[in-house]
C-alpha cells in the first residue's frame, strides 16, 4: 500500500499544478454550485476578469450553503493573500466573523447580492430584493385584474433573500385590497419542495389565481404542478433565469423580475479592479428592478457564457 | 475435606416464560471436593449455576454459607462467597488485555482519585497467572489468545477473586489433551488448597476420574446425587436421559470402502497447514485429529474451499474443487462447522428457513421459492432426525444444543451431498444426541457417502472411524490405519516429542 | 509478545490514515507555497477544532457498536441556546452551561432511549437528529441569532502563547477523553460494552448505565462543541452543524477505528479528523474547484479505508 | 420435553401474532392519522388529495424499496441521494441532446445501476463498510454532479416523458402505478424466491450463508445494485415531475428513504422486515407532511415531526417484540 500513496502522491500532484499568482488575483465567493443564480454570478465575474486581464478563482462550499465551511474557505484564501475579494456571504449575519477576518487582513473586498450586516467594504453591489418583489408582485397583480385568490411561495425560511422578495410582495399586496392571501409556504428555493407544496396547497384552496414565487425554480415548480392538475394560474418568478425566459416565451410564466446575477458579477469584479488600479468607486451599485416578460425577453435570451459586461456607468447611469 | 458442606442451596425454583428451568433443586458443595454436575443439555445445570453465582435470581430457595443463611441477590454477593464462574462462552473483552480482563470490574484505584493504577493492575495480574503456570505478558490484548489460553486467563480471573467455589462449565470441550492434563493438575492443586469445585461436563470418562461426588439434573430436577465408585457410565447415562440409552456406541459393521471420493495433494495454507496429504473413500468415515490448532479445522475449511490456499489440490470423484463454498456445494461437498451460532445457524430465522437454506437450488430448480414446499421439505427432515420442535416456523434459537446441531446437518440433507466434513459435531452436545448423531454419520456412509469428521475426543475417533490422520503444527503426523487406532497411538502422534 | 505485542497492535493500525495524511502533508507542501507555514498550520488544526470535538466522544459511541446521528443537529441547537441565553443575560458563562444542559439532556435521552428502551442507536439517534434540528428551527424561525457578547468572540480567535486558544481547548478535550478511555474504569467499560457485554453483566457492572453515560458524554462534548461553533461564527445558525455528525464518523473511520467487538483508536480520530482538514485546506490554497474538492473527500474515505483492510488481509 | 414443548407452542403463537402485531401497529397509525387530518381539514379527505398524498409517497417508496433489500442484509446506501442527483442529469441531458425519452430512461437507469454496482464492489471486494463505502460514495457522486451540471439548470422535456411523473391513467397518478408495480415486485422478490430467501440468510449470519454455498458477494453486489437502479427509476420520475434537472435534486432524499425503512419496520441488523412495511413507513411520513402543507403548520416543525414519529415507531417495536416473548 507504500506504492498506493506514492501514486496518490503522484496523482494529486499531477492533477493541481500550483497557480501562478502573476496577474492580480480576486477570489470570488458564492453560496453553492447547484444554485443556477450564482452559476450566473460567477460566469459575470469571469467574463468581467477576462475584461480586466485580472485572474478570478472562485470558492464555493461543498456542502451548498454551509455557513462553517465558506468560513474555513475565507480562512485559507486569507492565508494565499489574494489581491481582492468578492464576497457573497452565505448568510448576511452568520459570515460577518469572515468579513471581519478579511477587513484584518487588509483585503479590499466588494460585497455583491446579501448586503453583509457588518465589515467594511468596498462597495456594495446588488438589486434590491424587496422593490423586486414589489414590482413583480405589482405586474401580477395588476394582470390578474385586482381581484382573485393568491398564493406566495418562500424561499428557504430566514435568508435575507428570501425575507426581502416575500416583503415586497406582501407590500404589493397591500395595495390590490380585493385580492386575498391563501398561503404562505416555504418552498426553500427549490423545484421539487415547491411542486409538492403547491400540490398540497391546491388540495385546501380550489380557486387559485396568481402564484408569487420568492425565485424562478420554485415558479417553475408551481407550473408544473398545476398543469399536472389541469389548473390556470398566473405565475410569477424571481431571477430571468433562461428557464423563466423560455416559460415566459411559451406564455406558461407571466413574468420574472431580473435579479441580474450576471451583471452583478461583472460590476463586482469591475469594482474590485478599480479600487486595486486607484480608480474611483461608488459605495454602492444598485442595479433597477426590471421585470421581465412577453414584452422585454429578448436580451435574457442569449446564454450568460455569450454576453457581455455592461460597464459601471451603463448599470448606475440607468 | 471437612463434612460440614461449605455453601448450599436448598429448594431453589426458577421460572423462564415457557420453560421451568429449576424445580426444587437442591445442591451442596464442601471445601476441597470436586462436585460433579450432570445431565442433558437443557437439564438446568447452568441456569442452576447462573442462580448461584448471582447471574439470576432464584423464584425460590434458600443458599447457606457455612450453615448460615445468606442472600445473594447479584454478582457482587455471590463473590462475597467467593463463588466464581468459569462459562462456556468466555466472558473476556477482546481488546483489553489480560490484566485489565482478570481485574474487570475490580479496577485498583490510583492515588489520583477517578483513574485506575494500571502497574498495579498488571502485577498483580502475572501473580495470578503464575499460580496457574501460564507465563503470557498480562499486557497481551486477549483477542491475541487462543481458546486454550483464553480459558486459561479466565481461571485466572476466578482465583484472583480469592475465589473459595470455583465453578466450571464444561472446562475441557475446547482444550486439547496436553491442556486438559494441565486443568486437571491445576484442578487437584485447587483442591489441595481447599478451593471447592463445581465440575459440569458432558464426558463420563472425566465426571468418573476427576470427581468426588456427582449430581444428575433433569428437566429442571434433581435426580440423583452419588459417588464415583457406586456408579457406572451407563448408569448416570439413563439417570440423565431417563431412558437407557446405548452411550458407548458401538459401530455397526461397515460397507467395504468404495473407490476413493475425496483425495488431497500437498495442500498448502500459508502459516496454517502446509502439503497434507489424504483421501476419503465412499462408504468410509475419516478421522483427522491433533492438538487444537494443529490446523485441522483449518484443512477442513480448505477443502470446502472457504479459505484460499496457497499450492496444492483438491479432487472430488477426480474432478478439482475447492474454488469456492458456493461451488462445493453445488458440487456436493458438505461442511458441518464447529460453531454451530456462529457459522452454521441463521439464529434468528426458523428452523424451517435454515433447513431449506443449502437445498434451495435444489428444491427450487426454477429459482420460484414455495413456502409450503419448503415447509413440506422442513418437516421431512424435522423427522428423518428427529429434530425436537413443534413447528418448522419456530425460531431455531430456541433449539436445545443437540437439535440445533440436527438442524446444521439437516441442511445437507436436502443437497444430497457426496461428501461430509463434520468439524467437532458432538461438542457440547448430550449423550442422547451424539448416539443419534453417531447413527445418522453410519447412515450417510451406507448410503455411499464418504466422511471425514474432526475430534478433540479420541474415544469418538476410535469408535467410529475406518481410518485416522493425525495433524501436528499444520502437518500430516501420520495416518492410523483401522487395526492401529487407539487413543494412545493417537497422542503419540498428536503430541510433540 | 509483550509490550513490543501491544505497540504492533497498535502500530498495524496506523498506515491507512497516517500514510494518507503524509502523502497529503508533502503533496500540499510541494505543490502550494502557502500550505507549510505556520499561520497555515495553526489556520488548518484552529478549523479542525470543531469538529474533534465531535469525533471524541463519537469514538467511544461507535466503540460500543453505537452511533450518534444526532451529535451535529445537538450542536446546533445546543450554539443557538447559548446564543439566546447569552444575549438575554448578558453572561457567556451563563450561556456556556445552558449549551452543556442541553447536550447532556439530548445526550442522555439518546441513551436511555438506547439502553433502556433497546432502540437501535442508528434510529434513536436519526430520531433525535430530526428533534433537535426541528427545535432549532422552530425557536429561531429559521433566522440566525446575532448580538452575542463579544467577549465570545475571544475563545475561538484568542491565544496563549500564541498557541490559538481553541487548539489548547481541543488538546485539553483529547487529553480528557484518552484518559477516560484508557486510564479510568468508564474507558475500560466502554472496551467492554462492544466487546462482550456479558463479561460485564458478570462482573457486576450495569452497561445500561455505561451506555447511557457514553452518549450522554457525546451530548456534553457537542454542548461543548456549540461554544465554539458560536464563538466562531459570534453568532449561532439553525443550519451551522448540519451533516457534521457524518464528518465525525467518517474521520473516525479513516482514523481506523472499526464498527465492531469495541475495536477502537483514539489517536487514529485525531489523525483521521486532521486529514480531513488538511485535505480541504490544501485543496483550497491550491484553488481547486469546490466539484473536485467534494469528490477528493470521497475518495479519502475509501482509499483510507481501502489501506486498512489491505492490512487487515496480511 | 412435554412441558418444554407444550410451552413452545404458546410462545409461537405469541411470537407469530408478535409480527402481526408490529403490521398491525402501523396500519392502525395511518389510519389514526388519517382520521385526525380529515377532522382537521376538509381539503384531506378528498380523491384527489388521496391521489396527491400516494404519488407523494411513490417517490419516496421507489427510493426506499431498493434500500429495503440492502438493510435486509445489514447494509446500508447512504448515497442514493446522490445517485437520483447524478442519474436524472445525465439522463436529463441525454434527453435534451438527442431528443429520445427512451434513451434518457435508459441512461438514468442504467447510469443508477453502475453505481450501485461500484457499492457493492466496495462493499465486497474490498470489504468497506457499507455505511462508509457508501458514505465516500455520496461525496465523489455528488462531486461528479457538480462539476457535470456547472450549476445550470437542464429544463423543458418531451411530453410524452413528462408523463412519466405527472400523467394520469384511469385518473391515477402514473407514479403510483410504479408504485404498485414495485411494490408486487419487491414483495414477491423478497418472498418468493431463492435469491430473496439467501438475501434474508445474508442478513441473519453472513458466515453461516457462505458455509451454505450462499454466493454471498454476488449478492450483496445484487442488491446494492437493485438499490442503485431505484434510485435511477426514482430520478427519472422526479424529472418527470419538475420538467428540469438540477444539481441539487438528490438533496435530502436520502435520511427520508431510510426513515421510510425504519419506521416500515426493517430491522438494521438484517434479517427481517418487508417491502410492504417499507410501503408503510412512507405512507406514513408523506402524510405527515401533506398534513402540515394543508393544515398550513410552518414547515420548521417538519424534521420534528418526523423524529418523534421514527422513535414512536421503533419503540412500539420493541414493545410488540417484548410483549411476544
Amino acid at each position: 500500500m507504500k506504492h498506493l500513496c506514492i501514486g496518490l502522491a503522484a496523482g494529486l500532484t499531477a492533477l493541481f499544478s500550483p497557480p501562478a499568482y502573476a496577474e492580480e488575483t480576486i477570489a470570488i465567493f458564492t453560496k453553492n454550485l447547484t444554485n443556477p443564480y450564482f452559476q450566473a454570478v460567477r460566469v459575470g465575474t469571469e467574463t468581467a476578469a477576462k475584461k480586466f486581464g485580472v485572474r478570478v478563482i472562485q470558492f464555493v462550499p461543498t456542502k451548498p450553503d454551509s455557513i462553517p465551511e465558506q468560513l474555513s474557505q475565507v480562512e485559507d484564501v486569507i492565508v494565499k493573500k489574494p489581491d481582492a475579494i468578492v464576497f457573497i456571504p452565505v448568510d448576511y449575519k452568520a459570515l460577518v466573523p469572515a468579513v471581519e477576518k478579511i477587513n484584518a487582513a487588509k483585503i479590499p473586498v466588494t460585497n455583491i447580492t446579501d448586503r453583509s450586516a457588518a465589515g467594511d467594504f468596498v462597495a456594495f453591489v446588488g438589486a434590491d430584493d424587496y422593490s423586486i418583489g414589489l414590482a413583480v408582485g405589482r405586474r401580477l397583480l395588476n394582470a390578474m385584474g385586482g381581484k382573485g385568490n393568491v398564493v406566495i411561495l418562500e424561499g428557504v425560511k430566514g435568508s435575507l433573500t428570501s425575507n426581502n422578495r416575500v416583503r415586497g410582495f406582501t407590500d404589493a399586496l397591500k395595495e390590490f385590497p380585493n385580492v386575498k392571501l391563501l398561503a404562505s409556504q416555504p418552498g426553500n428555493f427549490q423545484r421539487l419542495n415547491a411542486l409538492q407544496v403547491m400540490e398540497n396547497l391546491m388540495q385546501s384552496f380550489p380557486q387559485i389565481d396568481g402564484v408569487l414565487a420568492a425565485n424562478d425554480p420554485m415558479a417553475v415548480g408551481a407550473i408544473e404542478a398545476l398543469e399536472a392538475a389541469n389548473r390556470k394560474a398566473l405565475v410569477i418568478g424571481i431571477n430571468g433565469s433562461r428557464e423563466a425566459v423560455d416559460l415566459i416565451k411559451s406564455g406558461k410564466l407571466l413574468a420574472s423580475g431580473d435579479f441580474n446575477g450576471f451583471i452583478q458579477g461583472c460590476i463586482g469584479v469591475e469594482i474590485a479592479v478599480r479600487n486595486l488600479r486607484k480608480q474611483p468607486t461608488p459605495k454602492e451599485v444598485m442595479l433597477k428592478p426590471i421585470v421581465v416578460d412577453k414584452t422585454n425577453f429578448a436580451p435574457y435570451d442569449t446564454p450568460v457564457e455569450q454576453r457581455a459586461c455592461p460597464t459601471l456607468e451603463e448599470v448606475s447611469t440607468n | 475435606m471437612t463434612n460440614s458442606p461449605l455453601f448450599e442451596l436448598r429448594g431453589i425454583s426458577k421460572e423462564f416464560p415457557g420453560v421451568k428451568a429449576l424445580d426444587n433443586v437442591s445442591f451442596e458443595i464442601k471445601a476441597g471436593e470436586v462436585h460433579m454436575l450432570v445431565g442433558e443439555n437443557g437439564a438446568g445445570k447452568s441456569t442452576l449455576m447462573k442462580v448461584l453465582c448471582g447471574a439470576y435470581r432464584a423464584d425460590q430457595g434458600a443458599f447457606f454459607h457455612n450453615g448460615a443463611q445468606v442472600a445473594i441477590d447479584g454478582p457482587a454477593d455471590a463473590r462475597k462467597f467467593g463463588i466464581a464462574v468459569i462459562f462456556q462462552e468466555f466472558t473476556l473483552v477482546p481488546y483489553l488485555d489480560i490484566a485489565q480482563n482478570i481485574f474487570l470490574g475490580r479496577e485498583f484505584k490510583s492515588r489520583v482519585s477517578g483513574l485506575i493504577d494500571r502497574r498495579r493492575i498488571h502485577a498483580e495480574a502475572k501473580r495470578a497467572l503464575d499460580m496457574i503456570g501460564l507465563h503470557i505478558d498480562p499486557r497481551t490484548p486477549v483477542h491475541k489468545l487462543g481458546v486454550a489460553q483464553q480459558q486459561m486467563v479466565e481461571i485466572a480471573k476466578a482465583l484472583s477473586q480469592e475465589a473459595r467455589i470455583l465453578v466450571m462449565d464444561e472446562p475441557t470441550a475446547a482444550l486439547s489433551d496436553r491442556e486438559t492434563d494441565l486443568l486437571f493438575a491445576m484442578i487437584k492443586r485447587l483442591k489441595r488448597k481447599g478451593v471447592a469445585i463445581i465440575y459440569i461436563s458432558h464426558r463420563l470418562s472425566e465426571v468418573l476420574a476427576l470427581g468426588d461426588r456427582i449430581t444428575v439434573l433433569r428437566d429442571g430436577r434433581k435426580i440423583a446425587s452419588l459417588l464415583p465408585a457406586e456408579t457406572s457410565p451407563d448408569q448416570l447415562v439413563m439417570l440423565m436421559v431417563g431412558r437407557p440409552v446405548d452411550a458407548t456406541y458401538t459401530r455397526p459393521s461397515r460397507p467395504t470402502p468404495g473407490e476413493v471420493v475425496l483425495e488431497v495433494k500437498d495442500l498448502s495454507g500459508p502459516g496454517r497447514f502446509s502439503d497434507v496429504n489424504l483421501t476419503v473413500c465412499a462408504g468410509e468415515i475419516v478421522g483427522l485429529c491433533g492438538l487444537v490448532g494443529s490446523g485441522r479445522t483449518e484443512v477442513a475449511r480448505a477443502i470446502f474451499g472457504a479459505d484460499r490456499v496457497s499450492a496444492g489440490e483438491i479432487r472430488l470423484n477426480g474432478k478439482r474443487i475447492g474454488a469456492s463454498a458456493e461451488d462445493s456445494v453445488r458440487r456436493g461437498i458438505a461442511l458441518i462447522p464447529e460453531n454451530r451460532k456462529a457459522q452454521g445457524l441463521a439464529v434468528a430465522r426458523s428452523v424451517g428457513d435454515n433447513i431449506v437454506l443449502v437445498g434451495l437450488r435444489k428444491l427450487f430448480p426454477s429459482g420460484i421459492f414455495v413456502p409450503r414446499r419448503a415447509m413440506k421439505a422442513a418437516r421431512a427432515v424435522i423427522d428423518k432426525l428427529r429434530i425436537a420442535t413443534p413447528s418448522p416456523r419456530r425460531p431455531v434459537a430456541t433449539l436445545s444444543g443437540g437439535n440445533q446441531q440436527k438442524v446444521v446437518i439437516g441442511k445437507w440433507l436436502n443437497a444430497d451431498a457426496k461428501f461430509y466434513i463434520f468439524d467437532e459435531p458432538t461438542r457440547g452436545i448430550d449423550v442422547g444426541a451424539k448416539a443419534e448423531i453417531f447413527r445418522l454419520l453410519d447412515g450417510l456412509v451406507h448410503n455411499g457417502a464418504g466422511i471425514l469428521m474432526i475430534s478433540s475426543e479420541q474415544i469418538e475417533i476410535v469408535r467410529i472411524c475406518d481410518r485416522a490422520y493425525v495433524m501436528r503444527s499444520g502437518r500430516i503426523a501420520g495416518e492410523l490405519k483401522h487395526h492401529e487406532l487407539t487413543e494412545a497411538n493417537i497422542v503419540r502422534l498428536g503430541i510433540h516429542q | 509478545m509483550s509490550t513490543h505485542a501491544l505497540v504492533q497492535f497498535k502500530l498495524a493500525r496506523v498506515p491507512g490514515v497516517a500514510f494518507a495524511l503524509i502523502t497529503l502533508c508533502i503533496v500540499f507542501a510541494l505543490t502550494s507555497p502557502g500550505f507549510a507555514t505556520a499561520i497555515n498550520i495553526a489556520n488548518v488544526l484552529t478549523q479542525s477544532t470543531i469538529l474533534l470535538l465531535l469525533a471524541l466522544p463519537m469514538t467511544l459511541i461507535i466503540m460500543t457498536e453505537g452511533l450518534d446521528l444526532s451529535i451535529g443537529a445537538v450542536l446546533t441547537f445546543s450554539s443557538i441556546v447559548l446564543a439566546i441565553v447569552a444575549i438575554s443575560t448578558g453572561s457567556a458563562v451563563l450561556g456556556l452551561f445552558a449549551a452543556l444542559a442541553v447536550g447532556l439532556c439530548f445526550g442522555t435521552l439518546n441513551g436511555v432511549l438506547v439502553a433502556r428502551l433497546d432502540i437501535p442507536p442508528f434510529i434513536t439517534t436519526l430520531g433525535t437528529l430530526g428533534i433537535a434540528q426541528g427545535l432549532s428551527l422552530v425557536v429561531t424561525d429559521g433566522q440566525s441569532v446575532v448580538g452575542i457578547p463579544r467577549s465570545i468572540e475571544t475563545i475561538y480567535s484568542g491565544t496563549v502563547v500564541g498557541i490559538p486558544l481553541p487548539i489548547i481547548l481541543a488538546a485539553l478535550a483529547y487529553a480528557l477523553t484518552h484518559a477516560l478511555l484508557y486510564q479510568t474504569r468508564f474507558g475500560t467499560y466502554v472496551f467492554a460494552l462492544g466487546g462482550n457485554r456479558e463479561a460485564l453483566r458478570v462482573a457486576g457492572i450495569s452497561m445500561r448505565g455505561m451506555l447511557i453515560r457514553v452518549y450522554a458524554f457525546g451530548g456534553l462534548m457537542a454542548g461543548f462543541a456549540a461554544l465554539l461553533m458560536t464563538a466562531r461564527l459570534n453568532s449561532a445558525h439553525p443550519t451551522a452543524g448540519i451533516g457534521m455528525e457524518f464528518d465525525a464518523i467518517a474521520a473516525i473511520a479513516v482514523g481506523g477505528t472499526s464498527f465492531e467487538r469495541g475495536n477502537g483508536w483514539l489517536f487514529g480520530t485525531l489523525l483521521g479528523v486532521i486529514t480531513v482538514g488538511v485535505l480541504r485546506n490544501g485543496l483550497n490554497l491550491l484553488a481547486v474547484p469546490s466539484s473536485a474538492q467534494v469528490a477528493c473527500v470521497g475518495a479519502l474515505v475509501i482509499v483510507a479505508l481501502f489501506i486498512d483492510g489491505l492490512r487487515g488481509e496480511q | 420435553m412435554s412441558v418444554l414443548t407444550s410451552k413452545v407452542v404458546v410462545r409461537n403463537q405469541l411470537a407469530f401474532s408478535g409480527d402481526i402485531m408490529q403490521t398491525f401497529y402501523r396500519v392502525l397509525a395511518v389510519a389514526l392519522l388519517c382520521l385526525a387530518l380529515t377532522a382537521l381539514s376538509d381539503a384531506f379527505l378528498t380523491a384527489n388529495n388521496i391521489l396527491n398524498v400516494l404519488r407523494q409517497a411513490a417517490l419516496l417508496f421507489l427510493m426506499a424499496s431498493g434500500l429495503t433489500l440492502v438493510i435486509l442484509t445489514a447494509g446500508l446506501d447512504l448515497s442514493i441521494g446522490a445517485n437520483v442527483a447524478l442519474s436524472g442529469c445525465l439522463a436529463a441531458s441525454v434527453i435534451k441532446l438527442t431528443g429520445l425519452p427512451l434513451l434518457g430512461v435508459a441512461t438514468g437507469i442504467a447510469c443508477g445501476t453502475v453505481i450501485g454496482l461500484a457499492n457493492g464492489v466496495l462493499v465486497t471486494a474490498l470489504r468497506i463498510p457499507s455505511f462508509i463505502a457508501t458514505y465516500g460514495m455520496m461525496w465523489m457522486l455528488t462531486g461528479i454532479t457538480y462539476y457535470y451540471m456547472a450549476g445550470e439548470t437542464i429544463h423543458g422535456f418531451p411530453p410524452g416523458f413528462r408523463q412519466l411523473g405527472s400523467g394520469h391513467l384511469l385518473g391515477i397518478p402514473v407514479p403510483v402505478y410504479f408504485m404498485m408495480l414495485f411494490l408486487a415486485i419487491g414483495a414477491l422478490f423478497s418472498q418468493r424466491t431463492i435469491w430473496g430467501q439467501q438475501i434474508y440468510a445474508i442478513g441473519a449470519n453472513p458466515i453461516a450463508a457462505r458455509l451454505s454455498g450462499v454466493p454471498v458477494e454476488r449478492r450483496l453486489v445484487l442488491v446494492y445494485a437493485v438499490s442503485g437502479a431505484m434510485a435511477g427509476l426514482a430520478s427519472l420520475i422526479i424529472l418527470a415531475r419538475i420538467n428540469s434537472a438540477q444539481g441539487d435534486i438528490g438533496e435530502d432524499l436520502t435520511l427520508p428513504a431510510i426513515a421510510a425503512v425504519l419506521v416500515g419496520g426493517t430491522s438494521l441488523f438484517g434479517g427481517s422486515g418487508t417491502v410492504g412495511g417499507t410501503l408503510i413507513g412512507a405512507l406514513l411520513l408523506t402524510l405527515v407532511l401533506n398534513g402540515m402543507n394543508l393544515l398550513q403548520i410552518n414547515s420548521s416543525w417538519q424534521p420534528l415531526a418526523t423524529g418523534i414519529i421514527i422513535l414512536l415507531a421503533v419503540w412500539i417495536d420493541s414493545r410488540t417484540r417484548r410483549i411476544s416473548e
